[in-house]
C-alpha cells in the first residue's frame, strides 16, 4: 500500500476537524454583538494605539538565522543516515561542513545579533 | 486491478496540479502579501505531495521542512515586521508587448521541452535506481545520502561556504542602521 | 507495489482501524489534561482542586469538571474582534489543528503486528524519512500561531504570536540536533526500528546518549510554549498571547493543538530515549508467539508506551508548578547560545566515538 | 505512472505564472515570493525528470536548489528590509525613481 494514502486520510480528517471546531464557534452559541465587545481586549482599558506598530528587527534575524541552521541540520540528517558506510570519511567530511558552518556561528555571535535586550 | 490504481494516480496528479496552479495564481495576483504567503504555504506543501509521489520522499520532506516551514515564515515575519497593507493592483501594467512576450515565452517552453524529452530517454543517467532498486539499496533518503556524500561532495562543501556567506551578508545588511544610535 | 489485491484492503481496513483508535485517543487528551493540571497541582499545594461536578453521586476525582467545561465552552458566544482579519481568523484554528494530528499519527504505538499473512505495522503513516516526517509537519505549527496573533488586531496577540513563532523556531533547530545521535547509534531514521534496536535496558537512549536527552527535554518543554519558556503566554505581560481574541471553539481548537503537540513529544521522547514500547528484561515482540494469542504484544507494547508517555506529561506539570519562567532573553540566548553549540559538540563526540568505535 | 510531460507542463505553467509576478508586481516582497514559485518549478522538473530516466540525481539537485533558495530568501529579505529602513516604502516603483 501506497505510504502516503494514510497521510492523505490524517489530512483530511484533520482539516475537517479543524474546520468543524472552526464552524461549530459560528453556529452554536448566542450572538449579540455589541461594541465594546468586540474591540481587541487590552484589559478592560481602552485601547491604547493600533495594533499595527512595527515589531523588533530581532524576530527577523532570528528567523533567518533559524532557516540557514535548519539547512544545516537537515543536511546533519543526511549525514547521519549514511554515516555507518562512509565511516572516517564521512566524518571528516561533516567536520569540513561543520567548521565552516561554526566559523559563521562565531561571526554571528561576534556581531550579537543574538542579543535580545 | 491495475486500471483502478492508473485512474486513481492520475486522477490524484491532476487534482493536485489543478490546486497547484490554482493556488499560484492567487499568490501572484492576491492583493494581500499575507494572503499570498498562505497561499505559497499550501503550493508548496502541495508540490511536496507531488514529490511524495514521484517516489521522492527525503526532497518532500525537506520541501516541507525549510520551504513551508522556515523560508516562508521568513516572509511573513518580514510581512508582519513592516507592516505591509494590501497593494493597489490597479497598476498591473499589462501593456500588450509585455503580455505577449510573457505568453509567447511560455508557450515556447511548452514545446521546447516537451519535444526535448518526447523520445527515449536514453542517454540521461544509468537509470539504475528505480523505485524497487532504490527499495532494495535502503530507502529513498538513504540513496541520496549516499550520492550527496560521495558524488557531490564539492558541492556540498560549497553550500556551507554559501550558507556562510549568507549568513554574513543576512547581518551586514539588516543590521547596519542598529548601530548608529550608539556611534552617536 | 508487490502487495496483492487482498492484503491491500487488509493494510487499508488496518490502517482504518489504527486511526480511529489514535485519533480516539488523542481527542481524549485535552480533557484529561486539563483535569490534571488542576489535580496535580492542587495535590502538590494541599488543596483540593475540582472535585464537584459529577454524575448523581460519583464523582471520580472531579473528572467529569472537563466535560462539563468543554460543553461549556462549545456553547459560549463567539466575539470576532473589531478589525480582524475574518478569513484569517477563522483559518488560523485549521492551521494550528491538523499538524498536530498528522504528527501524532507517525509515532509506532506498539510492535509489528504479523496476522493475515501480512505484517501490520502499529503507527498510522510510516514513510521513508522516519520522524523527520514529524518535524517536517510539526513546523507547519507556527503557521496557527502566526497567522492568529496576526489576524486579531489586538497587539498583544500580535507580540505574542511573534514571541511565540521566534521561540518556536529557534528550539526546532536544538530539537533536530538532539535527536541525530541517536540516528548515529542506532543508524536509522526509521522510529520503529530505533526502537528495536532499543531491544536492552542498557541499550536506551538515555544512556547511550544521556547529553542528547537533555537537549531534548529542554527544546521540549521550548517547543510547546510550555512553563518555565511559557513567554507567548505570560499572563502578566501579555494578557494571553495570541489566543487572547478567540473564544468558545475556536479556543478549544487552539487546546487541542498545543495538547496533542506535548503528547507528541511525550511519545517521541519515550521512543527515542526509553525504549518506546519495549519493556525492560522482557521481549516483548516475542509475547506473541509465548501466549498464541496475536496482538498480545501490541497491546502490551502500547501500554508500555503510554506509561512513559504519562510520565512526560506529568513531567510537564510537574515542572510548570516548579521552576518560575524565564525572561526573554534568557530564553533565546539559551536556545541559541548554550543549546546549539552544546548540541553540535555532542554530535561531533557521538560520530568520533562511534567512528572510533566502529571504524578503528 | 503519470506522463513527465505532465509534470513538465506543470512545472512550466508555475514557472510562467512566477515569472509574470517577479515582472509585474510592484511590491519587493512579492517579487521574491515569486522568485520562489519559479525556483519551485525548477525543482519539480528535476524530480520528475529524474523519476523519469531513474536515478536520484535530480533529487541531490533539488537539495542544492532549496539551500540556494534559503539564502536568496534571506538575503533578498534582508535587503527589503534594509530599503524599507532607508525609504520607507518596497514599491518598486518609486524605489526605481530614487535611483537619480
Amino acid at each position: 500500500m501506497n505510504p502516503y494514502i494514510p497521510v492523505l486520510i490524517v489530512l483530511i480528517f484533520g482539516l475537517t476537524l479543524g474546520a468543524i471546531l472552526s464552524a461549530l464557534a459560528a453556529f452554536l452559541g448566542p450572538r449579540n454583538p455589541r461594541p465594546e465587545k468586540s474591540d481587541p481586549y487590552e484589559c478592560g482599558v481602552p485601547k491604547v494605539t493600533n495594533a499595527n506598530e512595527k515589531m523588533s528587527v530581532k524576530f527577523y534575524l532570528t528567523a533567518i538565522l533559524f532557516i540557514l541552521f535548519d539547512i544545516e541540520t537537515i543536511f546533519l540528517y543526511l549525514w547521519a543516515k549514511a554515516f555507518p558506510q562512509l565511516g572516517w570519511f564521512g566524518v571528516i567530511e561533516i567536520m569540513v561542513f561543520m567548521v565552516i558552518l561554526v566559523a559563521g556561528y562565531i561571526y554571528v555571535l561576534k556581531r550579537g545579533a543574538l542579543e535580545w535586550d | 486491478m491495475p486500471d483502478f490504481s492508473i485512474l486513481i494516480t492520475h486522477g490524484v496528479f491532476h487534482l493536485f496540479a489543478a490546486l497547484i496552479t490554482l493556488c499560484s495564481l492567487m499568490v501572484v495576483v492576491s492583493k494581500h502579501p499575507v494572503k499570498s504567503a498562505v497561499f505559497l504555504v499550501v503550493d508548496l506543501f502541495l508540490l511536496a505531495g507531488l514529490y511524495a509521489s514521484l517516489d521522492s520522499h527525503f526532497v518532500a520532506a525537506i520541501q516541507v521542512l525549510v520551504y513551508a516551514g522556515a523560508i516562508l515564515v521568513l516572509f511573513l515575519f518580514v510581512i508582519m515586521l513592516l507592516n505591509l497593507q494590501p497593494e493597489e493592483l490597479k497598476g498591473l501594467k499589462f501593456s500588450a508587448v509585455e503580455a505577449g512576450t510573457l505568453v509567447i515565452s511560455l508557450i515556447g517552453f511548452l514545446i521546447t521541452i516537451v519535444t526535448a524529452f518526447k523520445g527515449d530517454q536514453t542517454g540521461l543517467g544509468d537509470g539504475s535506481l528505480d523505485p524497487a532498486a532504490i527499495e532494495t539499496a535502503g530507502g529513498n533518503t538513504y540513496v541520496v545520502a549516499m550520492k550527496l556524500l560521495t558524488n557531490y561532495i564539492w558541492p556540498f562543501e560549497l553550500a556551507s561556504i554559501l550558507i556562510l556567506m549568507a549568513i554574513v551578508a543576512a547581518i551586514v545588511i539588516a543590521k547596519k542602521d542598529q548601530k548608529k544610535p550608539a556611534a552617536q | 507495489m508487490g502487495l496483492t489485491a487482498d492484503e491491500f484492503t487488509i493494510q487499508f481496513i488496518a490502517t482504518l482501524i489504527k486511526f480511529a483508535i489514535v485519533a480516539g485517543l488523542l481527542l481524549q487528551i485535552p480533557p484529561l489534561m486539563v483535569w490534571a493540571e488542576r489535580r496535580i497541582p492542587a495535590m502538590m499545594q494541599r488543596r483540593k482542586g475540582p472535585n464537584r461536578v459529577g454524575i448523581f453521586k460519583w464523582r471520580i476525582y472531579g473528572l467529569m469538571q472537563s466535560l462539563a467545561d468543554t460543553i461549556k465552552l462549545i456553547f459560549k458566544e463567539e466575539v470576532v474582534p473589531e478589525g480582524a482579519q475574518k478569513a484569517f481568523y477563522h483559518l488560523a484554528p485549521v492551521f494550528s489543528v491538523f499538524p498536530a494530528f498528522l504528527i501524532a499519527m507517525a509515532i509506532p504505538y506498539g510492535p509489528d503486528i504479523h496476522a493475515f499473512g501480512t505484517i501490520i505495522p502499529l503507527s498510522v503513516i510510516r514513510v521513508d524519512v522516519g520522524f523527520l516526517f514529524i518535524f517536517a509537519v510539526s513546523s507547519l505549527a507556527v503557521y496557527g500561531i502566526t497567522i492568529a496573533g496576526w489576524a486579531s488586531n489586538n497587539k498583544y496577540s500580535l507580540l505574542g504570536s511573534l514571541r511565540a513563532s521566534a521561540q518556536m523556531i529557534s528550539y526546532e533547530i536544538p530539537l533536530g540536533m538532539s535527536l541525530i545521535p541517536p540516528v548515529l547509534i542506532y543508524g536509522s531514521l526509521d522510529l520503529n526500528k530505533i526502537v528495536e534496536a532499543q531491544n536492552h535496558f542498557w541499550k536506551w537512549g538515555v544512556f547511550l546518549s544521556p547529553l542528547s536527552f537533555v537537549l531534548f527535554l529542554i527544546a521540549m518543554f521550548a517547543e510547546t510554549n510550555r512553563a518555565p519558556f511559557d513567554l507567548a503566554e505570560a499572563e502578566g505581560e501579555l494578557v494571553a498571547g495570541f489566543h487572547t481574541e478567540y473564544t468558545s471553539a475556536k479556543f478549544a481548537a487552539f487546546f487541542l493543538g498545543e495538547y496533542v503537540g506535548m503528547f507528541v513529544l511525550s511519545c517521541l521522547a519515550s521512543t527515542m530515549f526509553f525504549g518506546g514500547w519495549q519493556i525492560p528484561f522482557i521481549d516483548v515482540q516475542k509475547l506473541d508467539e509465548l501466549t498464541g494469542f496475536i496482538g498480545v504484544s501490541a497491546i502490551f507494547g502500547h501500554v508500555t508506551l503510554m506509561l512513559k508517555a504519562t510520565f512526560f506529561m506529568w513531567l510537564y506539570v510537574w515542572v510548570r508548578w516548579t521552576v518560575p519562567r524565564f525572561r526573554y532573553d534568557q530564553l533565546m540566548s539559551l536556545g541559541w547560545k548554550y543549546m546549539i553549540p552544546l548540541g553540535l559538540v555532542n554530535v561531533v563526540l557521538t560520530a568520533v566515538v562511534l567512528a572510533a568505535v566502529r571504524f578503528s | 505512472m503519470v506522463p513527465v510531460d505532465f509534470y513538465f507542463v506543470l512545472a512550466c505553467l508555475i514557472f510562467s505564472l512566477g515569472l509574470f509576478g517577479a515582472l509585474f508586481r510592484r511590491n519587493l516582497i512579492m517579487v521574491l515570493m515569486s522568485i520562489e514559485l519559479m525556483l519551485n518549478a525548477v525543482n519539480l522538473v528535476f524530480v520528475a525528470a529524474g523519476r523519469a530516466i531513474g536515478n536520484v540525481d535530480g533529487q541531490v539537485m533539488v537539495l542544492f536548489v532549496i539551500t540556494v533558495a534559503a539564502c536568496e530568501a534571506a538575503v533578498g529579505l534582508a535587503m527589503v528590509i534594509a530599503l524599507f529602513r532607508k525609504y520607507g516604502t518596497i514599491n518598486t516603483d518609486i524605489l526605481r525613481l530614487l535611483r537619480g
